[in-house]
C-alpha cells in the first residue's frame, strides 16, 4: 500500500470571472520515503492540487468536485474537519513558497513552532518550547534559544524557510509537502535548503511531495515526476525517464526551452510559442494543443486519455493512439543523452 | 463516431497562426468594468438610487405642492400628516413637505460644495507635496512644510474649529461651507499625497520619465487617471460627512439661518415637541438626512469595491 | 567591438536610512560595457546589481564615481545632449504587470517615447505602432486594448516594444525574464537576442539565473554585497571560475540531468551580511571557504589575473 | 527619537490651536459685555475689562493668556458666576469622562465582536445583515437617535430615564446614542481587516498544522485583525467629543460638553476658549499615545527601518 493515493481529482474556483477549472482528473501515489515532484507554470493546477490533499480547499470559493485522496488507505475527503487535524501538521505537513507571508508576522517564531507540539503531541509548555529550540537548531540555525524568541520579520528569507520547515517537521510527519520551498531564494540559499530536504528524506525516511517548476530541482531531488499543464496531469514518470524518454510535448517543450548550462555552443532557444490557456475558458480538447507543434485535428476536440507507453510512465498525449501517425520525435533529447 | 470518422481527425492540423495566442475574452475599459461591478452590487445600486431620488425631489418636491417653504398659516398649526399637508405642518402651520425638500435643497448643496471645495483643495495640495517628495532639496521642502501644516490640522478636532468659526462669523449657508473646507481638505490631501508617492515609484512612472515625458503628461496620463479611483470613492465618503456637519451645526442653532431651513435646523426646532408627540416634525427631517447618508455611504461602499484591484484580480486569475 | 559604450569609475550609491546608517547599496565598481555585446551582470538578492543597474541607466544619481556614455560623463551634459542620451540609454523592467500603466491603452503605452521625443506624428506614428507590435511578436490589433488582458510574456513584449519605439543603443535589461513561466523566459530572450541584432543594441543584462545569463551573455559580472567580485567572458566564468564566490555560486545550480552524479556542490554556510555593515576588508570573507587573515585586514585589488578576466580575490596577489 | 518628534508636533499643535483660539475670540466684533441687553454704566464696564485684562493691548492680552495656559490656568468664566474655567471643567469631566468611557467600551466590544462574526461567517445571511445595519448605524446622526431613543424607550416604554445624570439607568440611553456610529465603523473596520486577514498565507499555514479552529481564529486570525483597530482609537474619540457636546445637550447631562454648548449660546468666550484647548489637549494625548502604543504592540514596526533593497 502507498502512503498517499489520489484519484481522479476536480478541483473548481469560483470567482467574479465564472468558474476556473482548476485541477482536472489527477491521479498519482506517493509510496514510503518517496520524493515526487509536480512540474508545471504558474496556472497549471500544481499547488491546487497539494492544497486539496491539505484539506486548504474551503468552500464557497473552492469545491473538490470529485476524486479520492487516500492516506495510508484512509480517505481523506471523507474525514470530519476534528478527524482530518489530527493528520494535518503531524502526519502530513506543508511547507509554502512565500515564507515572509506565511509565517505570522505578530507571534515569536518559538511559538509559532512550539504551539505545533502542544496541540498535537500534548506536551507541557516546557517541553515543546524546548523540544522547538531542538528543531530550530536541527534546521541549522544557530543562536537558537535568542531566535526562539524572535519575530518573523527578524529573519533573513532562508532562515524564514527553515523555520517554516521545523514547524512542518515538528511532529516527525510521513509526508512533507513543499509547495515551491526555494523559488524565493537565491541560488546559494536554495542549494542549503534542498540539502536540508535530502537530509531529512535519509534520515527520517519522510515522503516529500516537491512542486517546483525548475526541472534543475527535479532532477537533483525526485524520484518520480509529474508534469502538469492547464490543469490536467499531462505525463507521470520516473525521474530517470523524464529526462531520457520523455513522451508528452510539453515535456519535450520544456526540456527544450532551457538553456543547459554544460552546453558548449550558443544556439538559440526553442521555446513554446504562444501563452498558457486561459483558465476560464480552457480549450474544448487538450490544453496544450493550441500550442502544440504536432497538434492533431482529434487534439482540438477531445482531451486524451492517458496512455501507458513505459512500465511506470504515461502520458496524456494522441500520438500515442495506435491512429496517430508516427510524426513526431524528441531528437534533441535524444541527441543529448 | 465510428472508428474511420475518428480516424481522420488523427492528421496534425493547419495552423496559420499560433493560436493561443488570440486573446479570446473581449476588451473592457476599466470604466467599463468598474460599472459593471457597481450594478452587480446590489447596496450600491440601492444607493444610487435613493440619491437619484432624493435629488428628484429636492428639484421638484417643493413644487408639488401648493405651499411654500416659508409661508405661515397660523390656524392650521402642527396637523398630522395628512392628504392636504403630506407630511403634516409645523407649529406656524408651515408645510413640513415643502420644508423638507427646500431644506434638501440646502443640505445638498452645502454637502456638494462642501465635498467639492474638499476635493479641490486636498487635491492640489496633497497632488503638489507627493509630487515634490523627492525632487531635490526645493521640493523635500515644499512637501515638508505641507505636511506639517496637515499633520497640525489633522490634530485639531475639526467640528471645534468649525464650531469656533460659525461663533465668529455671520451664520449662513456660505459660512458653513468655508468653515467645512477649511479643516475637510486634510483627509483628502493625506490619501492623494500617499498614493502619488506611491504611484511616482510604480516601474511604469519610472518608465515614462525615462522614455521622456514630460511633468505634465506624467501628472496627466499616469498619475491622474490611477488616484482618480481613491479621489472619486472619497468624494462620495465627504458629501455624507459634510451633510451630517451641516445638520450638527444647524442643530445646535450655529447653522443655516432664517428663513433657510436645513434638516439639521428642522430637526432642532422639532427637538422640542417629539416627546409631545408631534413625531412628524422630526421624522421626516430625520428620515432624510439618513437616507442621505446611508445613500451616499452604501454607494460608495459599492464604487470602492469596484475600484479595488484585489477585487478586479480575482477574476483574473 | 572593442569601443565601450558604458564606462563606470568607482561608482558608488549609498542609501541613507534614518539617521546614523547608510546603505552601501553599490561600493565602488569600474567596468566597462562594449558596444554591441550583451554584459551579464549576476548577484544574489541584496548584492546591488540592480541599483547599479539603474544607475547606469540614469534613473539615480551616483553618490561617488562617474558613469560615462559613449566618452562623456553624463552628469556632466548640456541640455541638449542629455535629452539625446536618456533616449539612447532604456531599461526593460522586471515586473511587466509594474511597469505598464493599467489605464492606458497598448497603443498609447507604446507611443508614448513617440510622442516626448516627436519621432512620428499621425499615419506614420500609427504605423510606427503596428511595425513595433509585429517586431515583438504581437498582433497589430491589439492596440486598442489594456495591459490586464495580456499574459506576463506578453507584457513583457509591450514593454520591450516601448522602449524600441525610442531607438536606444543601449538596454538596461532589468531581470527582464524572472517572472516569467520558463517556457516564456525563452521566448523574452530569444526575442531580446533578434532585437539586438537587427536593431544594433548593446545589453546590460541583469538576472540571478545563471542558466539563462550565460546563454545570451557575452561577459559577465559576478556581484556581492556591492562589490563585483569576478568579471570575464561567459564561458570563460563558467569553465574557470576563479573567485571563490563564483564557484560556489556556479556549483549551486542545479542542472536539469539526473544522469549526472550529484557533484561536489560547495554550499557556503550562512548568508550575505547586511549592506548597512558589511564586513571589513574582503566583503566575501565571512562566508569564504578559503578565508585568510589578510582578507579581514584590507579589501583585495580589482585586478586583470588573464586577458580579459578580471577579479578580486588575495589568491590571486 | 520619533517619540521626541512626534511631542513637539503635539506641542506646535496644542499652540496653534490655543493661537487660533485667542485670534478668532479677539476677531468677534463688539464684546461680551455691551452685547448684553441693557448697557451697563461706563465705570462697571472699565472694571470688568480690568478684571478680564481687556483693558490691555492685544499682545499683552496674548502673552498673559499664554503665560496662564502654561500654568493651567484658563481664567475666568464671563458669565459672572466668579467660577473659574477650571471649575467648570473639573465639574463636568467627571459625567463626561463616565459617559466617554462607557461609551467607547460598548463601541468597541459590540463592534469588533460583531465584524469578526461578519467576517467568519462572510457572504452569509448575517454578514448581510450585520452590514446592512451597521451601515445605517453610520447614517443616523447621534442628535436624531438620540430624541427617538428618548421617545420610544424613555417615554412610551419607560425602561430609561429619560434624562439628567445619576444612576446607571441615566448612562444607558446616551450612551447608546454615542455608540451606535462609532459600533458601526469599528464593525465595518474589523470585518474587512478580519477579512483581509483570512486570505492571508499564514492562516494557510495554521490551518495546515491541524491546529483546532478556535486557535487558528483567535491567535492567528483575530489578533492581526485587531491591530489596525488601534490607530482607529483616535478619530473615534474626535467622534466622540463632538458627539458629546449635542448628547450632552440632550440629556441634560452636567458634562464639559453642555457647559461648552451653553458658553456658545453666551458668548462667554474664556469658556468657549478654555473648553476647546482641553479638548484639543485630551484629543492630541491621545493620539499621540495610540500612535506611541500602536509602534510598541505591533512587533514589525519597530524594526522596519532595517530596510532592504
Amino acid at each position: 500500500m502507498s502512503l498517499l493515493k489520489v484519484n481522479n481529482l476536480k478541483v473548481n474556483f469560483k470567482t467574479y470571472g465564472g468558474t476556473i477549472r482548476a485541477v482536472r482528473n489527477v491521479s498519482f501515489e506517493v509510496d514510503y520515503g518517496e520524493t515526487v515532484a509536480i512540474v508545471g507554470e504558474s496556472g497549471s493546477g500544481k499547488s491546487v492540487t497539494v492544497q486539496a490533499i491539505m484539506g486548504l480547499i474551503k468552500k464557497p470559493a473552492g469545491e473538490i468536485e470529485k476524486g479520492n485522496i487516500l492516506f495510508k488507505g484512509k480517505e481523506l475527503l471523507q474525514l470530519s474537519q476534528k478527524q482530518l487535524r489530527e493528520i494535518k501538521g503531524k502526519q502530513i505537513s506543508m511547507v509554502f513558497q512565500d515564507s515572509m507571508t506565511s509565517l505570522n508576522p505578530t507571534m515569536k517564531v518559538g511559538k509559532q513552532i512550539s504551539e505545533v507540539l502542544l496541540y498535537h503531541q500534548h506536551v507541557s509548555k516546557q517541553e515543546a518550547k524546548a523540544r522547538a529550540i531542538e528543531m530550530i537548531k536541527e534546521v541549522g540555525i544557530p543562536n537558537a534559544e535568542r531566535r526562539y524568541e524572535q519575530y518573523p520579520h527578524e529573519f533573513s528569507g532562508g532562515m524564514r524557510q527553515r523555520i517554516m520547515i521545523a514547524i512542518a517537521l515538528a511532529c516527525n510527519p510521513d509526508l512533507l509537502i513543499a509547495d515551491e520551498p526555494t523559488t524565493a531564494l537565491d541560488v546559494t540559499i536554495q542549494a542549503q535548503v534542498l540539502g536540508l530536504l535530502e537530509g531529512i528524506k535519509e534520515n527520517k525516511n519522510t515522503s516529500i511531495i516537491l512542486i517546483t517548476h525548475d526541472l534543475g530541482v527535479v532532477a537533483e531531488s525526485a524520484d518520480k515526476v509529474i508534469v502538469m499543464y492547464g490543469g490536467m496531469m499531462v505525463e507521470k514518470c520516473s525521474v530517470q525517464e523524464l529526462f531520457s524518454n520523455p513522451n508528452h510535448p510539453y515535456t519535450w517543450g520544456l526540456l527544450e526551452s532551457i538553456p543547459n548550462v554544460s552546453n558548449k555552443d550558443k544556439e538559440r532557444l526553442k521555446p513554446i510559442e504562444g501563452s498558457p490557456p486561459d483558465l476560464f475558458s480552457p480549450p474544448k480538447g487538450c490544453p496544450f494543443a493550441p500550442r502544440c507543434k504536432y497538434a492533431m485535428d482529434i487534439c482540438m476536440e477531445e482531451v486524451p486519455r492517458l496512455y501507458d507507453v513505459a512500465d511506470g510512465h504515461s502520458s496524456r498525449c494522441f500520438l500515442n493512439d495506435e491512429m496517430a501517425p508516427n510524426i513526431a520525435t524528441f531528437s534533441e533529447v535524444e541527441e543529448r543523452v | 463516431m465510428s472508428r474511420e470518422a475518428r480516424e481522420l481527425l488523427f492528421k496534425p492540423v493547419n495552423k496559420k497562426e499560433s493560436l493561443s495566442e488570440q486573446i479570446i475574452r473581449p476588451s473592457l475599459p476599466i470604466w467599463k468594468e468598474t460599472a459593471i461591478n457597481i450594478l452587480k452590487n446590489k447596496l450600491a445600486l440601492f444607493g444610487l438610487v435613493l440619491i437619484l431620488i432624493i435629488t428628484f425631489f429636492a428639484i421638484a418636491g417643493p413644487a408639488m405642492v401648493p405651499y411654500s417653504a416659508s409661508e405661515q398659516e397660523l390656524t392650521k398649526n402642527n396637523l398630522a400628516p395628512s392628504s392636504e399637508h403630506w407630511f403634516g405642518t409645523d407649529d406656524l402651520g408651515r408645510d413640513v413637505w415643502a420644508r423638507t425638500w427646500q431644506g434638501a435643497r440646502v443640505s445638498l448643496t452645502i454637502g456638494l460644495v462642501a465635498a467639492l471645495l474638499d476635493l479641490i483643495i486636498g487635491v492640489t495640495v496633497g497632488g503638489i507635496s507627493g509630487y515634490m517628495a523627492g525632487k531635490g532639496k526645493r521640493g523635500d521642502r515644499i512637501d515638508s512644510i505641507l505636511m506639517r501644516i496637515v499633520e497640525v490640522l489633522y490634530g485639531i478636532p475639526y467640528l471645534l474649529v468649525v464650531i469656533l468659526l460659525m461663533v465668529i462669523m455671520e451664520p449662513g449657508i456660505i459660512t458653513i461651507i468655508i468653515a467645512l473646507s477649511a479643516t475637510g481638505w486634510v483627509g483628502m490631501a493625506r490619501i492623494v499625497r500617499g498614493q502619488i508617492l506611491q504611484l511616482k515609484s510604480q516601474d511604469y512612472v519610472l518608465a515614462a520619465e525615462k522614455l521622456g515625458s514630460s511633468h505634465a503628461k506624467i501628472i496627466g496620463k499616469h498619475l491622474i487617471p490611477n488616484t482618480m479611483g481613491i479621489i472619486i470613492v472619497n468624494l462620495t465618503f465627504s458629501v455624507p460627512s459634510a451633510i451630517f456637519s451641516e445638520s450638527f451645526l444647524s442643530f445646535l442653532g450655529l447653522g443655516v439661518q432664517a428663513p433657510f431651513a436645513s434638516w439639521g435646523t428642522m430637526a432642532n426646532d422639532a427637538l422640542g415637541v417629539v416627546i409631545g408627540g408631534q413625531w412628524w416634525r422630526l421624522f421626516f427631517p430625520a428620515l432624510m438626512i439618513s437616507i442621505t447618508m446611508f445613500a451616499f455611504n452604501a454607494f460608495g461602499d459599492g464604487l470602492q469595491d469596484a475600484l479595488d484591484p484585489k477585487v478586479r484580480k480575482k477574476g483574473g486569475k | 567591438m572593442n569601443q565601450e559604450i558604458i564606462k563606470t569609475t568607482n561608482v558608488k550609491k549609498h542609501y541613507a536610512i534614518g539617521k546614523q546608517q547608510v546603505v552601501r547599496s553599490v561600493d565602488g565598481i569600474s567596468i566597462d560595457i562594449y558596444q554591441g555585446e550583451t554584459f551579464g551582470l549576476v548577484g544574489e538578492s541584496g548584492s546591488g546589481k540592480s541599483t547599479f543597474g539603474k544607475t547606469i541607466a540614469g534613473l539615480t544619481n551616483p553618490t561617488d564615481g562617474s558613469v560615462y556614455y559613449e566618452g562623456n560623463n553624463v552628469n556632466n551634459l548640456s541640455k541638449k545632449e542629455r535629452h539625446r542620451i536618456n533616449r539612447e540609454i532604456q531599461i526593460i523592467f522586471q515586473d511587466p504587470q509594474a511597469s505598464l500603466n493599467p489605464r492606458m491603452q497598448v497603443g498609447d503605452i507604446i507611443a508614448e517615447g513617440i510622442d516626448a521625443h516627436g519621432l512620428a506624428k499621425g499615419k506614420a506614428r500609427k504605423e510606427r505602432i503596428y511595425d513595433l507590435l509585429e517586431r515583438v511578436g504581437l498582433n497589430p490589433d491589439v492596440v486598442k486594448r489594456y495591459p490586464h488582458e495580456f499574459s506576463g510574456g506578453q507584457r513583457q513584449r509591450i514593454g520591450i516594444a516601448r522602449t524600441l519605439a525610442v531607438q536606444p543603443k543601449f538596454i538596461v535589461a532589468d531581470e527582464p525574464i524572472s517572472a516569467l513561466d520558463v517556457s516564456i523566459q525563452a521566448q523574452v530572450l530569444n526575442l531580446l537576442n533578434d532585437l539586438k541584432d537587427s536593431e544594433d543594441l548593446t545589453y546590460l543584462f541583469i538576472a540571478h539565473d545563471l542558466s539563462m545569463v550565460k546563454h545570451i551573455s557575452d561577459r559577465i559580472g559576478v556581484m556581492y554585497l556591492g562589490n563585483m567580485m569576478e568579471l570575464a567572458r561567459s564561458e570563460q566564468l563558467f569553465d574557470n571560475p576563479k573567485h571563490p564566490y563564483t564557484q560556489a555560486l556556479l556549483s549551486a545550480i542545479p542542472v536539469p540531468d539526473p544522469t549526472l552524479s550529484k557533484r561536489d556542490r560547495i554550499v557556503l554556510q550562512g548568508e550575505p551580511p547586511s549592506p548597512v555593515n558589511p564586513p571589513s576588508g574582503c566583503k566575501f570573507r565571512t562566508r569564504c571557504p578559503h578565508a585568510m587573515e589578510i582578507c579581514s585586514l584590507e579589501a583585495p585589488m580589482w585586478k586583470e589575473i588573464h586577458a580579459d578576466h578580471w577579479t578580486a580575490c588575495h589568491l590571486y596577489s | 527619537m520619533y517619540i521626541i518628534r512626534r511631542i513637539l508636533t503635539m506641542l506646535l499643535t496644542v499652540w496653534v490651536i490655543a493661537t487660533l483660539t485667542f485670534i478668532m475670540m479677539k476677531l468677534i466684533p463688539g464684546d461680551p459685555f455691551s452685547t448684553e441687553e441693557g448697557a451697563l454704566p461706563e465705570e462697571a464696564l472699565a472694571n470688568l475689562y480690568a478684571k478680564y485684562g481687556l483693558d490691555d493691548p492685544l499682545p499683552i492680552q496674548y502673552l498673559t493668556y499664554m503665560k496662564n495656559l502654561v500654568t493651567f490656568d484658563l481664567g475666568l468664566s464671563m458669565e459672572g458666576s466668579g467660577r473659574s474655567v477650571n471649575e467648570i471643567i473639573a465639574s463636568g469631566i467627571g459625567a463626561s469622562a463616565t459617559l466617554g468611557l462607557i461609551t467607547l467600551v460598548v463601541a468597541l466590544v459590540f463592534g469588533i465582536t460583531l465584524g469578526i462574526l461578519a467576517a467568519l461567517y462572510h457572504n452569509s445571511v448575517f454578514d448581510y445583515t450585520a452590514m446592512v445595519i451597521a451601515t445605517v448605524g453610520i447614517s443616523i446622526p447621534n442628535f436624531i437617535l438620540a430624541p427617538l431613543l428618548m421617545k420610544f424607550l424613555a417615554v412610551d416604554l419607560q425602561l430609561f430615564p429619560v434624562a439628567n445624570w445619576g444612576t446607571w439607568q441615566h448612562t444607558v440611553l446616551p450612551s447608546l446614542a454615542l455608540a451606535s456610529g462609532p459600533l458601526a465603523i469599528i464593525a465595518r473596520f474589523v470585518r474587512s481587516s478580519m477579512l483581509d486577514v483570512m486570505n492571508q498565507d499564514y492562516m494557510k499555514t495554521a490551518d495546515a498544522k491541524g491546529l483546532p479552529t478556535y486557535r487558528i481564529v483567535v491567535l492567528h486570525g483575530i489578533r492581526n485583525a485587531i491591530l489596525p483597530v488601534i490607530s482607529f482609537i483616535g478619530p473615534l474619540f474626535v467622534s466622540l467629543i463632538t458627539g458629546t457636546l449635542v448628547i450632552e445637550r440632550i440629556f441634560s447631562i452636567p458634562g464639559i460638553g453642555r457647559y461648552f454648548v451653553d458658553s456658545i449660546f453666551n458668548r462667554d468666550y474664556t469658556v468657549i476658549m478654555g473648553t476647546t484647548i482641553f479638548y484639543s489637549l485630551i484629543l492630541v494625548v491621545v493620539l499621540f499615545l495610540i500612535d506611541v502604543s500602536y509602534r510598541f504592540i505591533d512587533p514589525r514596526i519597530t524594526l522596519t527601518s532595517k530596510g532592504g533593497s
